[in-house]
Order: C-alpha cells, then sequence, then structure tokens
C-alpha cells in the first residue's frame, strides 16, 4: 500500500458509505451550501431510493449546476435540433451533445471546433482564469481525436478607463497568450470589445478548432466489460474544488448569504497539456484507446459519469488509486476537483501495455483506476468502501430542467423609441474627418495589436490569415493546401435593442467575414453570454437569440454544431447585453488562395458590395459620439448574405480581389481607414454615387448596414468581377487605390470632401491601448 | 544530406523546422531529446517553443536532455547546429554559443513581422544571403533579450560574430540590437527570429528565411564535393 | 542604503508548474534527494539610508497589495537585509 | 521534513523590467520611499527528515548548475529553512 493510502485510511471512519447512508436517511446534508435546491435533493432521494452520500451529493451537485447540467437553457435547445434539416446534417459528422461538434470539410479530413466561456474565473484570477479556458477548451477538442490546430479568443471588458480593466485586462491577455503560445497552437483571431455593461463580468469566450481523418473520431463512451478506465495526465490536487457549482451558480453573485464559497482558483501548466496533446495523438495513432473524455468543469465526476452514460454498461473506480498532489484530499474533494491537464480513456486490456508504453514515453502519468462492468451502475468505492452507487445517466444526463419564466423586459419600448434620428451628426468635411479620427481611437475601433501581439499567429507555419484580417484561416491538408476559415462576431448593442435581431446580425457578421476572406461557410458554434436566467427579461433574451441564431442557421443552411452557455454575468440586477457569440468555420480547397484585407496594389478598383440605409441605431459612432444607446439595430437580409459570400468565394478563387473587407462597427470610414494603414497603400475615396442614391456622405461613411463588404478588384479583373455579381446584389464604385495618395482621400462633393495623411491615421489608430497599458 | 530536428518536451516548432528543411531540399531526421544519439544527420536543428515550460530559464533544463550529451561535443567539432529562438536559448545555456536571452524590456510576449539585417553572410547558415541583405521574418517570443557583459560583446562585434541584427526600434531590449550570432567557426548559429515561419507563398510575412536552410545544405554538399 | 526582502511563494495547495520541472530536471543531473521543489519570488526593495519601522510598513503594505496576489500566493516573509547575516551571501 | 531555500537574483547590472515595473507601479498605488525593486527567484527544496550538510551541498550544487545562470544570475543564499525563524512568516 502506498503512503498515501496509508496516510487516508484512519480517515475512513468519517467517509459517509453507500450502507451507512441506507441506515441513516435522516442525516443533515449541506444540499443548500452545494447549491442544491429543495426538490432537486428530493429528486436526488428518489432516484437512489436512499439518502445519498456525501460523495454522491458532491457529484450531484457539480453536475447538476446550471454550467454542467445546462438546467435553465436546455428547453430552448429543442430549437437547434427542429431548424436543422437533413441538408444541414450531410455534413455534420458528430453533432450536438458530443464534447464538440465535427464536420466534414471534404478529401476525408474532419475539422471539430467549438468556443467556450471562462468569464467569472477570469474576473478572479485572470491570468489564470484566462489561461483555464483555453487549456478546457483545447482539451474538448482532444479528446474528438483531432489535433489541435488553432484557438481564437473573444474577449469584453468594461469601460476602458475604468481601474479593474486595468486590472483584468493584461492579466486575461497574458493568460490567453501564454497558455496558447506554450501549446504551440496559433492565434489566429478573436475579439476585443469595451462597454460599460461588463464592468465586473468581463467575458472570456475561448475557441478551438482541431482536425483528423475522418476515421480518427473519437468518442466519449465507455464501452466493452472488462475495459479499463484510465486517468492519465496530472495528479489531482485541492485546486478548482467546486468551481463548477459555485462559479456558474447563482451564489457567486453578491446576493448569496450563508457560507462562503470563495473559489479555489486553478493553476494551469501548459507544458503539460501540450505534452498531453502529443501523447493523446500518438495513443489514437496506436489505436489503443476505445474512449476517451477530458476531464474540465466538476472532474472526475464529471468524466465517469458521462463516460459510463454514454456507454453500454456500468463503471467501478476505485478512488484511492487516483494519483494525489495532496495526500489529504478527502474523496467528495478527489471527485470534485477541476485540476486542470487531466484526461480519461477507455482502453481495452489487451493494449492496456501498448497505452502505458507511449504515456511513459512522454513522461505522462497514467492510473488503471477501474473498469467497464455488465451492471448498469457506477460504483465507486474508497478503502474498499463503496461510497458512490448511481445510475450514471441520472449523474450526467437526467438533470434537471427548467422552464423559466419568460418576458419582454418592459424598459425595451423605451429604449426602441429613442432612436438616433435626433442626434447630432457632422456634415462638413472638416466634421467628417474629425468624426474618423475620434471614432478609429476609439476603445472598440482602435488597434488592437497590443493584444493581438502577444499571441504566436504564426506556429505551425499553416496559418494564411490572421488578425487583424476578417478571418483566421490555417491550411489542414499540407498536400493540397485544403483548410478553413473562423470568424467569431457578436455586437451586444444590437442583442440588448433586439436579441433575435442582434443574434442574426452576429451570425451573418462572422458568416460575412469567413466569406470575405474566400471560404464557403460550413458550420456555427456559439457561446451564449447572459445575465441571470431568474429574470424573465434576461430569460426572454436567451431564448429570443437562440431563436434568431436556429432560424438565421436554417436559412444559411449551415447547422449550429456545438457551444456554450454562461448565465449570470451580471451585478446586482444589472445584466451584461446579451452576448452571444457566434463562430462560423468555413472551409476553403487551397488556403493560400484567400483574400486579405488590406489593400496591396497600385489602381485597384474599389467597389461597395450591398445597400447603405440610414441605419446609426446602436452603432459605434452613436456610442462614441453621444454615449447613445437606443432603436432598432440594422435589419439583417441572410439571403442577400448568402448571394454576397457567393461573389465573394468566387472572387477569391478567381483571384479577381487585391482586398476585401467587411463592413461592421465604424462603417466605411473604418474600412477604408484600416485597408490603407495594413500596407501604407493610400486611396482615393469618392461617394458621389453613393450620394446620388440618396445616401448622404455622414451615412455612407458611418452607417452599420450589414451585408457589405468593401472589395479592391486587381487591375483587369474589373469586368468579369462585375459580370459575376448578381443583379440583386447593388454594387456601387468607389474609387482606386493610389500609391500617390499618403493616406486617405474622400471625395464628396464640394463641403464634404476631406483627406488625412497616412502618418496621422496610424497614429490616431495606434495609440489608445498603448496609452493605457504602456508600450 | 540529413538534416536533424530535435524534439524536446515541449518544442512547438519542431514540425515547421522539419518543413523548412525539407523545403530546402534535404532530407529531416527526428531527433529525441532522451535518444543519445545524432543517428548519423550532417546537421542539426534546435528548434523553436517551451522546451519543459521554461518555467525555469528558458533552454535551462533542456540543455541537459541526453541528446545534449552527443551534440555539444559535435558541434564542437564543427557540426553545423541552427538553434532558432528556444534552440538560441538552449544554445547560449549550453556554452555554444555566449550571453544568455532575458524576458523582453516591455515585458511581454511579443509577436511581430522583423526586419533583420544579415550582418555575417559567410556562416554555415547564412552563406546564401548578401552580406547587409534586408529580411523580413517572424520574431516571437517573451524573452529574447540578447545581453553579454561588455567585453564579450567587443568580441563578437569585432570578430564579425553578430550573424543577424534587428532593424527599425529594439523589439525587445537586446544588446546592440543583436538578433542572433555564431561561433567563432561559424558552425553553430543562434537566432531569436524564426526563419522556418518564411519560407512558403502564402503562410507568414515571406519566404526571405528559406535561405537559412538552402546556406547549411550548399556548405554540406560544398564540403561533400570537396 | 538599506534592503528589505519581501518573499512570496504560491499557496500550498495551488499547482507549482515551475518548481515541477525543477524537481524533474534534478534527478537527471544526478542530484537526488529533494522530495519536493517550489519556485517563488524574492524581491528586494531598496531605501536611502538605514531600513525603519515605516519603510517595512510599507514593504508589508506593498508586499500584500502589488507584490502577491492573494487568491494563490502567500507572503512568506517580509524583512530588512543584513548584508552580514550568515544565511545571505553564503553560497 | 526540513527544506532548503535557495535565492537568485539577476546580476546587478542586468535590467530587470519586472523589478522596474513594479518600482513603477509603487508610487501609483501611493506606497513611496524605495528608489530600487529587482526582483528574483526564490527556490524551497523539500527534503525527508533533518536538513543535513549534504543536503546543503546538494543544494549549492543545484544552485550553482541548474537554478541559476552564472551569465546573467548570481545565487545570493542557500541555507536551511528555520520554520522558527523571526525572519520567516512575519508578514
Ligand atoms: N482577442 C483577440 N484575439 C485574437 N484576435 C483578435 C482579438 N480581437 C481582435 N482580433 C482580431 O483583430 C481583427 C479585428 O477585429 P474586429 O474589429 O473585431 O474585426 P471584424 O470586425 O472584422 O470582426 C480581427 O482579425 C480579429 O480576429
Ligand atoms: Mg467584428
Amino acid at each position: 500500500m502506498s503512503a498515501q493510502t496509508e496516510a487516508t485510511r484512519q480517515d475512513l471512519a468519517g467517509v459517509d458509505t453507500v450502507t451507512q447512508a441506507g441506515t441513516t436517511p435522516d442525516t443533515e446534508q449541506p444540499w443548500g451550501a452545494l447549491g442544491l435546491k429543495v426538490d432537486e435533493y428530493a429528486n436526488i432521494k428518489e432516484i437512489l431510493g436512499r439518502r445519498p452520500t456525501s460523495a454522491e451529493l458532491a457529484m450531484y451537485s457539480v453536475m447538476w449546476s446550471e454550467h454542467c447540467s445546462y438546467k435553465s437553457s436546455k428547453v430552448h435547445f429543442s430549437l437547434w435540433g427542429e431548424n436543422t434539416t437533413d441538408a444541414m446534417r450531410e455534413k455534420l459528422l458528430v453533432g450536438i451533445g458530443e464534447n464538440a461538434g465535427v464536420v466534414d470539410i471534404g478529401d476525408g479530413w474532419a475539422v471539430t471546433f467549438k468556443i467556450e466561456s471562462h468569464n467569472h474565473p477570469s474576473y478572479v484570477e485572470p491570468h489564470q482564469g484566462a489561461a483555464t479556458g483555453v487549456g478546457g477548451i483545447v482539451r474538448d477538442i482532444m479528446s474528438m481525436g483531432a489535433r489541435p490546430i488553432a484557438v481564437m479568443d473573444a474577449l469584453r471588458f468594461g469601460n476602458l478607463r475604468h481601474p479593474d480593466t486595468l486590472r483584468v485586462l493584461p492579466g486575461i491577455v497574458a493568460g490567453v497568450g501564454g497558455y496558447g503560445n506554450c501549446l504551440g497552437l496559433p492565434n489566429i483571431g478573436g475579439e476585443v470589445v469595451f462597454d460599460d455593461c461588463y464592468q465586473g463580468n468581463p467575458l472570456v469566450n475561448a475557441l478551438c478548432v482541431g482536425a483528423m481523418r475522418i476515421e480518427d473520431i473519437h468518442l466519449a463512451s465507455a464501452r466493452g466489460v472488462g475495459n479499463k478506465v484510465v486517468l492519465f495526465g496530472a495528479k489531482t490536487g485541492g485546486d478548482g474544488i467546486g468551481g463548477v457549482s459555485v462559479l456558474a451558480s447563482e451564489t457567486f453573485s453578491a446576493t448569496g448569504g450563508g457560507p462562503t464559497k470563495r473559489p479555489a482558483v486553478q493553476v494551469g501548466d501548459p507544458f503539460a497539456e501540450k505534452v498531453l496533446i502529443e501523447c493523446c495523438l500518438d495513443l489514437y495513432a496506436a489505436h489503443v484507446v476505445a474512449g476517451i473524455q477530458d476531464l474540465g468543469g466538476a472532474g472526475l465526476s464529471c468524466a465517469t459519469s458521462e463516460l459510463a452514460s454514454n456507454g453500454d454498461g456500468g463503471m467501478a473506480v476505485e478512488l484511492d488509486l487516483v494519483p494525489l498532489r495532496d495526500a489529504s484530499l478527502r474523496p467528495e474533494e478527489i471527485l470534485m476537483s477541476e485540476s486542470q491537464e487531466r484526461m480519461m480513456a477507455i482502453v481495452e486490456p489487451a493494449k492496456l501495455e501498448a497505452f502505458l508504453a507511449i504515456t511513459t514515453r512522454w513522461d505522462v502519468e497514467a492510473t488503471v483506476i477501474g473498469e467497464v462492468t455488465d451492471g448498469e451502475h457506477l460504483v465507486i468505492t474508497w478503502h474498499g468502501e463503496t461510497i458512490v452507487d448511481v445510475p450514471p445517466r441520472s449523474v450526467a444526463h437526467d438533470g434537471p430542467v427548467y422552464d423559466r419564466p419568460l418576458g419582454r423586459p418592459a424598459y425595451l419600448d423605451g429604449l426602441v423609441a429613442d432612436t438616433t434620428a435626433d442626434l447630432e451628426r457632422p456634415v462638413t468635411g472638416e466634421e467628417l474627418r474629425a468624426t474618423l479620427l475620434t471614432m478609429l481611437a476609439s476603445p472598440n475601433l482602435c488597434d488592437t495589436s497590443w493584444v493581438t501581439d502577444q499571441y504566436d499567429r504564426y506556429v505551425m507555419g499553416n496559418t494564411a490569415l490572421a488578425m487583424p484580417d476578417d478571418a483566421g484561416v490555417v491550411r489542414v491538408d499540407e498536400e493540397t493546401g485544403r483548410g478553413v476559415a473562423i470568424s467569431t462576431d457578436c455586437n451586444g448593442r444590437f442583442a440588448k435593442l433586439d436579441p433575435y435581431t442582434g443574434a442574426q446580425a452576429a451570425l451573418a457578421e462572422a458568416y460575412r467575414n469567413v466569406s470575405t476572406a474566400g471560404a464557403a461557410p460550413l458550420a456555427v458554434t456559439d457561446c451564449l453570454n447572459f445575465g441571470s436566467p431568474e429574470d424573465p427579461g434576461v430569460m426572454w433574451q436567451f431564448r429570443e437569440s437562440i431563436r434568431g441564431i436556429a432560424e438565421g442557421c436554417k436559412t444559411l443552411g449551415i447547422p449550429v454544431t456545438g457551444g456554450n452557455v454562461s448565465f449570470y454575468n451580471q451585478t446586482g440586477d444589472v445584466a451584461i447585453h446579451p452576448t452571444p457569440v457566434i463562430g462560423v468555420l468555413g472551409v476553403m480547397e487551397d488556403v493560400s488562395v484567400r483574400t486579405p484585407s488590406g489593400f496591396s496594389v497600385d489602381g485597384s478598383r474599389l467597389y461597395l458590395l450591398g445597400d447603405t440605409r440610414d441605419e446609426l441605431d446602436g452603432s459605434e459612432w452613436a456610442h462614441v459620439a453621444h454615449g447613445h444607446l437606443g432603436g432598432v439595430p440594422p435589419v439583417v437580409d441572410l439571403e442577400h448574405e448568402m448571394r454576397l459570400s457567393a461573389v465573394l468565394q468566387q472572387g477569391a478563387r478567381e483571384g479577381w480581389f487585391d482586398a476585401a473587407h467587411d463592413l461592421s462597427e465604424g462603417g466605411l470610414a473604418q474600412v477604408l481607414a484600416e485597408a490603407v494603414l495594413r500596407n501604407g497603400i493610400g486611396a482615393r475615396v469618392g461617394l458621389e454615387r453613393l450620394v446620388l442614391k440618396g445616401v448622404d456622405p455622414f451615412t455612407a461613411l458611418f452607417s452599420e448596414s450589414t451585408g457589405r463588404v468593401l472589395v479592391a478588384v486587381t487591375p483587369g479583373s474589373e469586368d468579369e468581377f462585375l459580370a459575376a455579381v448578381p443583379d440583386s446584389v447593388s454594387v456601387t464604385e468607389l474609387g482606386l487605390t493610389d500609391t500617390d495618395v499618403d493616406g486617405l482621400v474622400v471625395v464628396a462633393g464640394p463641403d464634404a470632401s476631406f483627406g488625412i495623411d497616412h502618418a496621422t491615421l496610424r497614429r490616431t489608430h495606434k495609440a489608445t491601448l498603448p496609452g493605457i497599458f504602456g508600450p | 544530406m540529413k538534416i536533424g530536428v530535435v524534439t524536446f518536451p515541449g518544442s512547438l516548432d519542431d514540425r515547421d523546422a522539419a518543413r523548412a528543411v525539407r523545403a530546402a531540399g534535404a532530407d529531416v531526421v527526428t531527433l529525441w531529446h532522451g535518444d543519445r544519439d545524432l543517428h548519423g544527420v550532417d546537421a542539426v536543428v534546435l528548434p523553436g517553443g517551451f522546451s519543459y515550460g521554461d518555467y525555469l530559464r528558458c533552454g535551462a533544463i533542456a540543455r541537459f536532455a541526453p541528446v545534449m550529451d552527443v551534440l555539444v561535443p559535435a558541434a564542437q567539432g564543427g557540426l553545423p547546429v541552427l538553434g532558432i529562438c528556444n534552440g538560441f536559448q538552449v544554445l547560449c545555456e549550453s556554452h555554444l554559443l555566449p550571453g544568455a536571452l532575458i524576458r523582453n524590456d516591455h515585458r511581454k510576449f511579443n509577436c511581430v513581422d522583423q526586419v533583420l539585417r544579415v550582418e555575417n553572410a559567410s556562416t554555415t547558415w547564412t552563406s546564401a544571403y548578401a552580406a547587409g541583405q534586408e529580411i523580413t521574418i517572424p520574431l516571437k517570443n517573451g524573452e529574447g533579450g540578447f545581453v553579454a557583459d561588455e567585453a564579450t560583446l567587443d568580441r563578437l562585434e569585432g570578430e564579425g560574430r553578430v550573424v543577424v541584427r534587428y532593424v527599425g526600434a529594439n523589439p525587445n531590449g537586446s544588446h546592440r540590437k543583436i538578433a542572433g550570432i555564431t561561433n567563432d567557426r561559424g558552425n553553430v548559429v543562434g537566432l531569436m527570429p524564426h526563419p522556418e515561419h518564411a519560407i512558403e507563398p502564402g503562410y507568414g510575412p515571406s519566404t526571405d528565411g528559406l535561405d537559412f536552410f538552402a546556406s547549411a545544405l550548399a556548405s554540406l554538399e560544398q564540403v561533400v564535393s570537396a | 542604503m538599506g534592503s528589505i526582502v519581501v518573499d512570496v511563494m504560491l499557496k500550498p495547495e495551488i499547482l507549482d508548474p515551475q518548481g515541477q520541472a525543477v524537481a524533474g530536471a534534478l534527478p537527471r543531473l544526478g542530484i537526488e534527494g529533494f522530495t519536493d521543489v517550489r519556485q517563488g519570488k524574492r524581491f528586494v526593495l531598496t531605501v536611502e539610508g538605514e531600513v525603519t519601522d515605516e519603510h517595512l510598513a510599507h514593504a508589508r503594505q506593498a508586499a500584500e497589495t502589488l507584490l502577491s496576489n492573494p487568491v494563490i500566493e502567500d507572503v512568506v516573509a517580509v524583512h530588512a537585509l543584513d548584508a552580514t547575516a550568515p544565511t545571505e551571501g553564503d553560497a
């Protein structure tokens, strides 16, 4: 017997066994402190036909938490299925419900991707919270059998000038970067957004994408009686215990009295995870893994119950065998610990030796802790005593489901009525110029390289596009160049004004971004960040957002493959803007033939695709110039987005485009400035044709109408390009790139013309974040 | 020609280095940190990454890997060795190259397209460049500040052992903007920027990095034909 | 000129990947006999003149607010650095 | 169970950006009076039983070969950690 079990043996007296639970039905149990409701506790007793042991209680409490069980959101998930047609399922190899969805990208390649939140932990300990957020999503992708090939991070912070932003932002960025860089995964995109509503509730949404051959897909199920349950990776420690139930539950907010549940922070070890990745890939290649699951939220409780629940029998686990970093851990704590960098595999006995040879080569500790049984229960023992004996499905999948009340918030009518119509707008060339520069320096439109330069975008050598381009693009197949493009987007202000349209606007933008790079959109992942589900107004926003995404995906013909829900992002009664972050993945046959976002050739003709309307409600201009939020978001026309996408894909393939850049926050003005700044190639832009169509210069420059892309067509390709644009997509000629122009010249009639030299553009765009966070 | 690429636990750019070696026309031999054997290779690349997590000091633990027991004497005997980023750090920790790499003066990891000037185009790894040529390749690290005492710096400069130098603003506080150096024989070169990330059109900022690998191949072929 | 030393270590229950990396490497160098290694930070704060109680109070304040992160770290010592003390510089 | 402390600091002539950042941040927190800050590393090596001279010799060897790089760092102390010493744990 090891020293460790020796040391804990004497504690056995205090351990609650199943036998004991059967004979002491009236023992007081801390179900409330663990976040369970009275009827949930009653439900557990009914399932078991007795009171739970303390270990069982720990398992149910973490697995039935909001974060793990989706108890408030599940009822709305039927919208996904209802809106997924057979045609959309064609490329879907693994759908919602597994660790991550998998899609077929052609030539025998499968790609898996998913976005997940790590919001609350990142507020408590920014660096480690964000780092372990990246670590967690990477393990999800690994557990599908894939090699992770890139990460992205969608970030939201409070006011840029608030001291707390100064506290959390550098740590979060260093955490995302430190972990991803050390894993050797290129970071190919994301978002940096500032809004007062995220004060005290920063959002850290991390996305990972992985690739594998179709036949190498692995699933999280424990099948085959007698197969071994192997825990491998880091030792289990006392960190993050109860993190799941506490961090993602209502008790985190200031309202919770009762016992203090200061979350135990987890520290990540990216080196251990890097080794784990390589080790897993060797294990897959050797075909020694029958089932696999990562250990994330709820640790062993989750891994054992989900593997068993997805399998065809029961599972027996000897908890004493779990390697510990801290010998004093109680069994309940071992079951709840969220120590990072651990995986669990199901291995046939005949392959165990080969399995262990590989883990040894990588210096990864691997321990058989149990096996698949022919029973129906998950049975866990501790020093020979049974401390857990449960139907695994009841823990993993049959958690409580709440159909919470929902209702359109009363404030919305007033908010919608308060449009931007009466706000003062710039008119003269001088005013437009000043507005452009103010916007260019504003927190949400300024250069984000202070953040993104902390991320390695080159590692692996397959990155074809990354920040600040519209989408991140990576090669999957080194022979053919086949690869994927991904973009994440969400404008929370639009979602606040109208969550249905706002969610669709996010979907449309991400879809447009990958199309702009030249990819064919294929699949969607989403991270739904909302306030408290116990607020009917928030619940309504949530329902409307899901409906918007699901119905939008149906129109676009691309399925949602997975995602994540984060509730309770609020301070007191004030929730964040609804923030449904959407990630769209597209495919390209050869990613080296992709369209970048910056001008690089002299004499390219500039065209604006799509219609510009007076749509300034919820815009960045209203926010920056007037601190205003009200009205209705821009119209979203998904049929139009599809037609636009087709032109953009064709143009990329045919090589018509010098550059293409999607219009979103900040409108045309922002896109022109960015495209000029990229390689220092100037542009001469005329707005007259838009003015002729009834669009005034201000609206032309700053409106945020959706469905628009600026394309720079290489000299000689104009006719072919114009012939390819369908009549239903409006195209307006805007001018030329011109190496003789220093920066940007905008001509819009005698009173509204202006110019800005390159140095001024650059200085204005670049200074903001270094001005706050240092060089 | 066989060029070995060493994989330490935590190496990240080993596949990229192998790709660059192949692109230059050589055969790749993967070398394992725990293997006290160079498998007859004609040259070795120590790739970038975070060997053993680089928690203590970059390259500090990798230096004691078994493969280094054979690599160090071989390099001293003239075997061409290129250390990129973490590989450079390992070369310094092993005393095959002088100086050390410390935390960037701005304290952040920094990933940028960096302009370099090739100061010495006569090493095994830079002979395909022209002296004074400017190239753009990625620079990405958290601890890339090259430091050495004044006497060592003067010696490096005097003996022409500064191989590449940063052009423009100093990206990390390196003494005398040194980006890479060589040993006195010119067979061991270490640099912080990543030539292996700039070898293919469509990926990376340029294809300027390929000539590091082409240089080695050319010098090896010369040796063979001589 | 006086100096104050502030020592900060990760809390015992927090994973210390840095210490683990060192612990793993020592046997490979043939250095045996250490059952665990933890790596922390050591700050040396310099003051004009002698170290006073006020300096020490300030250092303690710095230790608690800036030099350590109470969520994962403990301040294990704040003390004046005595250049002649036997424990310093005896390596 | 005994412990040995190894303290490693950057050589005085080597730039210490972390220490400088701390030095710059202190006045912003209203903590004045420190003219310089340097940040180094503190290792705690654990041994079975009492710390012996042999343990200390091993620790010194580790300090010189692995825990420090003589080009940029100095080992400023190697000593047994006395849990009851006044300078430790007085924060
Ligand atoms: N947190 C981040 N991590 C990585 N890349 C980011 C991050 N934030 C922004 N980016 C990148 O910076 C660029 C500009 O971002 P954004 O203005 O949101 O682009 P768009 O409006 O086209 O989606 C994009 O390439 C985006 O991927
Ligand atoms: Mg966007």
